[in-house]
Order: C-alpha cells, then structure tokens, then sequence
C-alpha cells in the first residue's frame, strides 16, 4: 500500500503526439514529490455521462517535484481502447481525476550495480526516471526495448542520454533487431556483466525475461500489468500467484503488493487457473 | 432544525446510512488513506468465511457498459486470522463494523455464527447467502426459499445474544418476496439488498468467457434500476424489515432513489473503485438533498415513494 | 472464397442473422425511410395480441445508465387489424417477417396461434410469453415452468403446418435452463432470449416510481452480459435448440459475443432508438469480423466459445 | 412520419450562449431544405463510450437551405442535464450524428388570418421561422414569451422585428408582465381579434392555453414535448391519448403524429392513466 496516495482533480498541461504515443504532462502538486519510478497513477476516464465506470492505470513516466507545492507528472499513454483515446483526447487546460502514486516502486540498490533495464512498448516510460537515479547511484546502466514495430518504441533523446547503451528491437524489423528483447537478453547480460535487470512491459515479456534470468542468475525486478478495477487495493481484481519469503504462494493484489515484484517469485505459468497448493486453495 | 441523519437496521443504529459495501472495501486500511472511516456509517467487510480462501483464478474482472462482472470467488483469510488481525484494527480505529459471513453448507454458516458470537464491538452481521451450496450442487443458498432459509436459521440458533443479522439476498431469483419472507421467519432482523446480477462477459479477441470462472457478478451503475425494484418490491410487501440498499449508487441522488424505495441505509460498492472517496461524495450529497426536499430526518424519506398517488 | 452468412432457426432459414426485436421496430414502415428492410435477416413485429390495446399509461420511458426502462404495455392494434394491414404492407415490400405474439391466457396463444395458421409468407412465430397471465394472479408466463409450457404448447397445438416457433423467454427466473427445457418440450423449435429485465426507476423530483407502470424493463447494454449468460448457459445445456439472442447489441463486436455464446440470430432492440440503422451497422461489422476472424460462415462461430480450453 | 427524415454526421458551425440558452448552428446538407416549422430533430448525445443511449430532440429554430446541397439548421438548447450539457459544449468542427426533420409541422392558412404565438422558454423557439411564414402569407403575428425569469426568454431581435407586438411574461417579474402567459392571453386574443393560436412549451402551459382557446373559440395549433426514445415512430414511449375525426381517443405518438397537434384534441387531463374509453383500454 502506498502510504502516499491522494486523489486530485489534475490539470492537463501539454499533450503531444510521440510515435504511436501521447505524452502527457499533468500538473499534480505534492503528488509528483513522492512519485518514485515503478509507481502508477489511476485515472478517471470519459468524463460526464460515460459508461466506464473504472479508473486505467497509467506507469508514472517522470515526476518533477518544483517549489512552492507545485509538481508534474508525465505520462505515456497509448492511445488502445476507448479509455485511452478519451484521454490522449484531453487538451491543456482540461481537468482529469487523477488518483496516485500507487504501487510499489523499483528497488535501488545501496551499491553502483550493472543494471540492464528492458521494456516493452510503453513499458520503457518507467525505465528513464529509474536509470536516472541508478546513474546518479553510480550504477552503469544499460538498456533494452522492444515493440512490435518501431512507431511503437518509446524512447526520447534525454533518455537515450541517460543510458550506457540502447539496445532496441522490434518484431517487424522496422527499427533495430529483428526479433523479441528475450533474444538479445542472454548476451547482454554476460557482455555487460549484468547484476539486476529492471523490466517493465507486456506479462508474455516479463515471463521470459524471468526465465533467462533465473537461468542466467541475476536479479530481475518486473512492473506487472494486470487488469485492475481500483488500483487501490479494495477489489481484489488484479491479483496473481506469487511465493513468499516462507515459501507459501498467495493470491497477491498487484496494485499494493505491486506492480514492482521480483520476477523470480511469481508464478507465470497459472493462466486462468489457481495453482496447486497455493494458500486458501 | 437540526437534521436527524441517523439510521437503524433491526437493533443496529449508525450515525449515517452510508456504507461501504462487502468485497467492496477490502478490510478498511486500503480506504483509510483517503478519508476517515469513523465517517462511514459502516464499514460491511468482505465476506469471510471458515477457512483461507485463494479466490479463483484471473482473469476476474471485465469492465461492461456502466458496470463491471466480478468473480473474485471471496478470496480471503478465513474468520480466524479475521478476527484476529482485521477486527482488533477496524476497533481501534474506531470504526462502525459489520462483519460479511459466507459459507458452503448450512453448518458452515452455523460455525461462522457462533465464531461471531463473542466478537465485541462489532454492530451487526450481514450474512451473504448468494454462495454456492456444496452439498446441493453448487445451487446458490439465495436462489431457494428452503437453503436460504436453512443458511440464516442456521445463524439465528448459533448467534445468540442480540447481534442484528442482516440476510443479503440475490436478485437472480424468480421472486424476491418469497426469499424476503422465508428469511425474515427464519429470523432475519433485516436485509441487503441486492447482491450482484449473474452475467458473462466473452472476450472477442480469445473468443472464450472473459473471466476465468466463465460467469461473475455484475455491479455498477447498470444494475441499480433492478435494486431499486427489489428494494421496492421487498419494502411493500414487509413494511416493517428494514433494508440495507445496494446496487449502483455513485451519488447523493442516486442513494436517494433508494431511500425512498425503502432503505434506511445504502451500501456503495463498486462506485468506490472508480472513486476511493465516493462514500463521502455520497453521504454528504444526500443529506443535503434530503434537506433541500424538506424532510427533517433520513427515516421521513424510507420508503417515501410508495405514499398513496393522492399525497 | 465467399463468405456464408445464412442461418436458421428451427427449419426456417434467413440470409443473414440481423434481425430486429419485438417492440423495437414497429410495424417496419417507420424504419423503412432509413434503409431497405430487405436487407435485415428477419423484421420481428411487435408483440401483438388477440384485440386492440391502448398500453399503459405514460410516462413509459426511463433513460437508466447504458440502458431503458420501458413499460408499453404492448399497445397495438389486435390481430385482426395487424393481418389486415400491417402483414401485407410486409409482403409487398418483400421483407422476411417473424410475426411475434402475446397472450393473457394459454387460450389466448392457442387462438393467436390459429389465426397466424392461414397467413403465409411468415417465416417464423416468435411467442412472448413475458406477459402477465389473467389467469394465475398477474403472474409472468414464462417465470414458471408450467406456464410457460402451457402457453407454447396451446400454440404447438394451434398452428398446425410447419411454421416454426421460437419461443422468447425471460431472464427474471431463478433458472433460466429449466424454463428452456420446458418449452422445448412443449414443441419449441428455437429460443429468443432474452426479454427485458424487471426494474425500476424513481423520479427523484416527484419522489414517485417514474413510470406511470411503476416497474419496466430493463433493455440495453446495460444487460447484455445477462443475456450472454443466459444465451451460454442454454445453448450448453441444449445445444441442438437454436437461439435467437438479444439484449444490449449496438454493434458488431457485441453481436459476435452473442454468437460466440450460442445463438444462430441476433435482434437489435434498444440501440434503434439512438441510431436507426443500427441493424445494418451490426450486420456489416458482424460479417467483417467473422471473416476477419478466419471463420467460413456464421454456422462455425455459433457456439465457438464454448470449445474445451485446450483447442 | 416526416417523409423526409434522414440520418447524417452534422458539423456545428456555430454555439452561442444567449441568456439561459445556447443558440446552435448545425450544417445538415439537404436536410434543411425539408425543414419545417414545428419539425423537431433527435441528437446522439454524450460521444464515445456515453451512457446515454437515447438522443434528445430539439425544435428546430430555423432552417436556411442555401445553393448546391448546403443547408443550416439551428437550435435553442437549454444545458439542463448530462445530455444537453454536452450538446452545449461540442465547438464549431465538433461533429455529431442528428436525424431530421421529424415530425409535424405547424399548419399555414391558405388565408391571412390573425394569429398569435405563445412559447414558454426555448418552446419560442420554433415560432420566429413560423411567424415569417405566416407574415409571408400577410397574416398579423402577435406573440407572448413567457418563462420563468429574464434570462429564459429567448427573443432574438430579428425575431421581435417579424412580429407586429411582443408581449412577455415572467414568473418573478424580472421581465414584462409578472404572471404567466396564460394570465394575459384571454385579452391578448379579445384585443388582437386572433383567429388562431400557435404555441410551444411545457406540457402544463400548452393544456391551459388550451382552455382559453376552446372557451373563447380560437383554433389551437400546439408542439407537444413527450419524453421521447426514438423520435421516429418505433419505441411507442411518446404516446398520448388524442381524440381522433371519428371521435374515439387513442394513444397516439407525439414523434410521428406530433410534435404538432390540435390544442383541443388533446386528452390534458390524463397524467399517469389511460384516459377511460380510450381505443384498446
Ligand atoms: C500498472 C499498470 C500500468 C500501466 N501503464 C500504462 C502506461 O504507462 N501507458 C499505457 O498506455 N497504458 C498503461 N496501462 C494500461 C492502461 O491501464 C489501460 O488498460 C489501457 O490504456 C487500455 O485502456 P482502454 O480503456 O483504452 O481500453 P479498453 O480495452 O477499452 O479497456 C480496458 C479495460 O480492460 C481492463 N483490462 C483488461 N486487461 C487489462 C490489462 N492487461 N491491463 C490493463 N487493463 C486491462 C481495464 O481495467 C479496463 O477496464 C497500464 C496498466 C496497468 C495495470
Ligand atoms: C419534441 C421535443 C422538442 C424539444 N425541443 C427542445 C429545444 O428546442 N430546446 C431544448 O433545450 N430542449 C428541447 N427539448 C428537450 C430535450 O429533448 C431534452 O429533454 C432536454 O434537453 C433534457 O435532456 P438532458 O439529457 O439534458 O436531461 P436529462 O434529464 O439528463 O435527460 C433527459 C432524459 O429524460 C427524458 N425525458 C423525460 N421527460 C422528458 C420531457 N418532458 N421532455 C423531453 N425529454 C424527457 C429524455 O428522453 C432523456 O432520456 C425537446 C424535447 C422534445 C420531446
Ligand atoms: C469486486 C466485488 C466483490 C464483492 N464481494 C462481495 C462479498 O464478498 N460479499 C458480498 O456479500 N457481496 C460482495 N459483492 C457485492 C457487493 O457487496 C454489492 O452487493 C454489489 O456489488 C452491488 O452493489 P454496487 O453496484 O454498489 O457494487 C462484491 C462486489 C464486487 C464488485
Ligand atoms: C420499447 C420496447 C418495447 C418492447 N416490446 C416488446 C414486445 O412487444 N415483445 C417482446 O417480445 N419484446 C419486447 N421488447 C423487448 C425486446 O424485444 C428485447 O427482447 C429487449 O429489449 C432486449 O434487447 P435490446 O437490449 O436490444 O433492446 C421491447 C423492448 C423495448 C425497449
Ligand atoms: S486493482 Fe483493486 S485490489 Fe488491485
Ligand atoms: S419517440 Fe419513439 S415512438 Fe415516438
């Protein structure tokens, strides 16, 4: 649970067009000073009237903590279904209902480690902010994103700066390697000598990027995504099996035992299905 | 004139007649980060039963047009760890408590009654009867006059003392009467109504049931204009059984359309989820309305709706 | 290769699988300004009965959230006029027709079945047994077993010849599979499901049931999961029975849920009113899917997401 | 049933907020060339993903069909729930999906005659296009306005000029008369030597000045406004109970047989039951 949820009526400040994407920048006053990277945000979507009546969950992109109470939070918003289309709609100066920072966030190590960050699609959003700070901790920070084509790679300039390397495919070959990040991911890992991988994308990505670190023994922390009603922990929508430190898988809520888990203790394989000997089964 | 906001369900009296709805709160701390709970007028937990339950498997959600289907299966720790852990905080907190029970037998709800017993400080007990019957092929206990009436007599014997048992009913059912007054005979001091709407959801894309449990609750918005009917049908035909609402509510004229179809206290459930703060958005939208119509306590306006056409 | 988007219910055979719902289009004439009703797999007249009826009083209407109230009370001119008038207007226009009918007794629906006994070029009868019965204390045919298959069988007895009868239930019954059951013994060739939803709303202004009928039902997208699982529920349980299904479809996405659960035809009721060629939009994004989907014709996706998880 | 009647995506060439009212202009193409006064067109309200499944119908103001196929139809909207609100909010180049025209029009005499015009609120609404008909057809044209209150008489000024006297009515008297149109209508027609009545407005004003009308033996010509689910004859919510040549009373659709009807045939009294007689009761 993240002790510094609030909920707010945000104002759009700009929102511009970036390939397949929408970035959006939200002015959100003290939210935007507890915003750490692996946190999301949950908004409000089709205004008066609609007919959807649950909030979408958004990975915060970066948040910028000014003086005086005044803060942003940016966004990367694919514009998929029609919550998203309603709110790459917005306009500046429009007002949406903005309830964050939730979740939990990507641990930072105490040491400088050689952290390899991977994302898909707009999973990379969370990545930039996180490779700032693990830059500013000393860590050699290399990266990996992969999307089905490259429209679908978000990674702007002052990101890519903050990174040793970038490492980019996509599936149609329109931009770097052709293929999947879980193809490259072996040999980045031994070339770069990698101690943690930080990732964030689609549930098929994650999982294999599980695999390889298991197989590859590094730590793997992962920003999962799983259809959520609340984002707040009180409907108990968005849970998967995950093993705790006694060795026990529980039904965990990702919204507040989430969405930054480590890769290694969840159980990817239970698609639609509870595993056996999970707890309360 | 001050405005007399109170509310009673059978013996239970509540400050306000908002409350947070079972399986809608989860056991309160999530909440708690965005408002005060000693504001509500009850805090319903989760539905709990015997033993920990896993739920069932993801996907358990799928948004639909003004409403959303659910089959969470009441994932949960089981009435042990509950009353130990979950109970103890919502007291120290201060909180008004009703305590959701749900079982799989009709022994299951007789243990649930008599775990409950010694429990202090709790205001009253909402049975959730809308749970498959293990020993009646997975039959839901709401869905028959005699199961329905088994589960509550099975509380009412078990209870003791004088903690009010609220019977929650499902609306997926023929006649919603019958259950009413099978329940109310067996003992019930009053009612939740209404529990979710059987629905299912296919996803286009898998081209299977979205959920998968296949079928789930539907809530929201969507379903009101059937709670507000079975609110009204149950009040007409029993007058003196005080109603719990739910069904829908995301705002103060919303509960009211409740109120005056007969409940003294209305339950928000999934309103919470697209807003944490909905309680209080509600609660506060409604008594103002109240006053702006005239009435002078929430108990004028119960089942104001079903005065002769002449007044 | 072409696509084949022919289907049928019971023996009758229609082009495509759009139809409109009882109620929802008129007597056709009206909707004809805005496309060609040739181009609808089937028109279904509104519910008529034996002699003329005014309907209820107004108001008749409540807009609830992605959804309607509606209580017409099946205002029309009788059969006599209807076959008179409003049948031949059909056939001159060449429209495929299923005439839909509505019976205050079981005597009613055998009557109403033997004058429908002469008429030809009728592809189909689609019986409502939605109404309440004169003769057993207002209570809904088709909310009880023995009913309902009391008033399918006066019309099995009654209409002689081959014309096949679907049989339109309700989704108001504890067990919607039962009532199914019945019916298709009483001599149902196909199901339509589903009818609307019992609800009510309350006018907050007035403070009164807002419609004059003070309960309605409920129509819409708000209830189309509820007619997905009632139509997936009764297609597994009796998979050779076709359905005709309704309930909430606005488009084609939402008509291939509807197939995908089970049923051979779908009508589109409510989302006429806010766009009069809501039909001819489902009927084209429906086909479009379907092919885009992989599927040869409509016949491979009814039912399709009932296949074992393994396939 | 308007013959007439189609469906098309409609821009919104102008909005104009005028008192309590938005002045609307929409570019419907042919349509405006079908338009009559007293015809009323239905709007899909609330946009994508909207709970509001049902459009609303607006009287038409006025109709202007301009060379090749360009034509203007515009509207008086009062923002008074989710739907009209939204209406009043779309901007010039917003598009939305309007059916018309629909319904019955007012009935022009073949002879000039002296006619006066009575609408409540927005109901004035479609009496400005119908008052330059009948001046067209050397007709006098009185009018009343009546509402509640100043900002709720809409009263243009071209439309004041088309009419040989004005008389207003306001609730609270911060306009003209205080009272209701009613109140000042038997002298209004005793004056004017009126031949007949068009009116416009709430279904209470339009019943009493059905009274004045038949006591003092003036045709009464009156747009009815029923809550309506289609608009186009199919739903059969709109009915009320008229009597017909032949004597007998049935319920009839006030989409397809109205807007426009005989004050006098109307069954006023019949709120909420089936007035008794009626055919089919
Ligand atoms: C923790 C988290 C972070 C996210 N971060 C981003 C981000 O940075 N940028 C971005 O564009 N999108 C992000 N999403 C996805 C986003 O929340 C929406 O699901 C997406 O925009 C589609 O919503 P829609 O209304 O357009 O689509 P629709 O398909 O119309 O509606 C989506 C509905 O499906 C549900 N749903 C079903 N499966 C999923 C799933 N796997 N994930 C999410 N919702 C699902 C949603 O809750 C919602 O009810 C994130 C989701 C989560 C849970
Ligand atoms: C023939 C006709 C002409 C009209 N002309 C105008 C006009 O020129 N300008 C204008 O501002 N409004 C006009 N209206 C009213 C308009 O259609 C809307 O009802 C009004 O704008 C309120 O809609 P809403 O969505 O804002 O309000 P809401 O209260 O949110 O929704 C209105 C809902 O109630 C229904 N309803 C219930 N009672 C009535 C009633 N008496 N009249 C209409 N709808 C009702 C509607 O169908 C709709 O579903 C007219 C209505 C009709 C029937
Ligand atoms: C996610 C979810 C979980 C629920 N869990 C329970 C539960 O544990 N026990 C119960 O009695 N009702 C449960 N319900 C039903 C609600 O308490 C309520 O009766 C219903 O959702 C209708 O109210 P609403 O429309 O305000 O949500 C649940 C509903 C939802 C949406
Ligand atoms: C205004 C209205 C009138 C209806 N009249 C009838 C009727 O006469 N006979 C009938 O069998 N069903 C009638 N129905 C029910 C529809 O045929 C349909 O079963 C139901 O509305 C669900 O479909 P929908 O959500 O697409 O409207 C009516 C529905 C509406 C909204
Ligand atoms: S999204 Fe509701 S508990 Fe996680
Ligand atoms: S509004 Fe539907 S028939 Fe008149």
């Amino acid at each position: 649970m993240n002790k510094h949820a609030s909920q707010a009526l945000t104002e759009v400040v700009s929102n511009k067009k970036v390939g397949a994407y929408h970035h959006m920048v939200f002015s959100v006053g003290q939210m935007a000073a507890h915003s750490k990277p692996g946190n999301f945000v949950a908004i409000s979507v089709g205004g008066p009237g609609t007919s959807m009546i649950l909030r979408r969950a958004f990975a915060i992109y970066r948040a910028s903590d000014r003086e005086n109470g005044v803060g942003y939070i940016e966004l990367v918003v694919a514009p998929h279904g029609q919550g998203s289309t309603w709110l790459t709609s917005r306009q500046s100066g429009d007002l949406v209902d903005l309830v964050g920072p939730l979740g939990t966030a990507f641990g930072i190590p105490t040491e400088p480690v050689r952290a390899l960050l991977v994302g898909g699609g707009y999973g990379s959003a969370p990545l930039f902010g996180l490779s700032e700070i693990l830059k500013g901790r000393g860590c050699r920070v290399d990266m990996v994103l992969g999307a089905s084509s490259a429209m679908k790679i978000y990674a702007p300039l002052e990101g890519k700066r903050s990174v040793n390397s970038l490492t980019i495919t996509t599936d149609d070959g329109s931009a770097g390697i052709p293929g999947k990040v879980s193809d490259v991911l072996a040999e980045l890992i031994e070339n770069n000598q990698i101690d943690i991988i930080y990732s964030c994308g689609p549930m098929g990505m994650l999982e294999a990027i599980t695999k390889i670190a298991v197989e590859k023994d590094v730590l793997h922390q992962c920003a999962i995504e799983e259809a959520m009603a609340c984002g707040v922990g009180i409907c108990m929508t968005c849970v998967l099996p995950i093993r705790g430190e006694d060795g026990v898988v529980r039904m965990l809520r990702s919204c507040i035992d989430g969405p930054v888990v480590d890769g290694e203790k969840v159980i990817w394989d239970s698609k639609r299905e509870i595993p056996e000997g999970t707890w309360g089964s | 004139m001050s405005f007399d906001y109170t509310t009673s369900l059978g013996a239970a009296k509540f400050e306000n007649p908002i409350f947070t709805a079972s399986g809608c709160a989860s056991s309160g701390k999530e909440l708690s980060q965005f408002f005060d709970l000693r504001e509500l007028g009850a805090l319903v937990t989760k539905s709990i039963m015997i033993k920990p339950r896993s739920g069932r498997a993801t996907p358990r959600m799928a948004e639909t047009a003004s409403g959303m289907l659910n089959s969470i299966g009441l994932q949960g720790p089981g009435i042990d760890i509950f009353l130990e852990k979950d109970i103890p905080w919502l007291q120290e907190q201060g909180v008004s408590t009703v305590v959701s029970i749900a079982g799989e037998s009709v022994d299951d709800y007789g243990i649930l009654a008599r775990k409950m017993r010694s429990v202090t400080g709790v205001k009253a007990l909402e049975v959730n009867i809308s749970c498959p019957n293990v020993e009646n092929r997975g039959m839901v206990f709401a869905c028959n006059p005699v199961t329905a009436r088994a589960a509550i007599e099975a509380v009412r014997r078990n209870i003791g003392g004088e903690l009010p048992i609220i019977a929650k009913l499902s609306p997926d059912v023929t006649n919603i009467v019958e259950i009413a007054e099978e329940v109310v005979a067996a003992g019930a001091d009053a009612l939740a109504l209404i529990n979710t709407v059987l629905g299912m959801v296919i996803d286009t894309n898998t081209m299977r049931p979205k959920l998968a449990g296949k079928t789930g609750g539907l809530s929201g918005p969507a379903i009101r204009p059937v709670a507000v009917r079975a609110i009204y049908q149950v009040h007409a035909a029993l007058p003196h059984v005080s109603i719990l609402g739910m069904g829908g509510v995301t705002n103060g004229r919303e509960a009211l359309e409740l109120i005056l179809a007969g409940a003294s206290a209305v339950s928000i459930g999934t309103a919470n989820f697209g807003n944490p703060t909905a309680t209080m958005l509600v609660k506060s939208e409604l008594q103002e309305l109240l006053i702006a119509k005239g009435f002078n306590s929430l108990q004028e306006a119960v089942g104001y709706a079903h005065r002769a056409e002449s007044q």
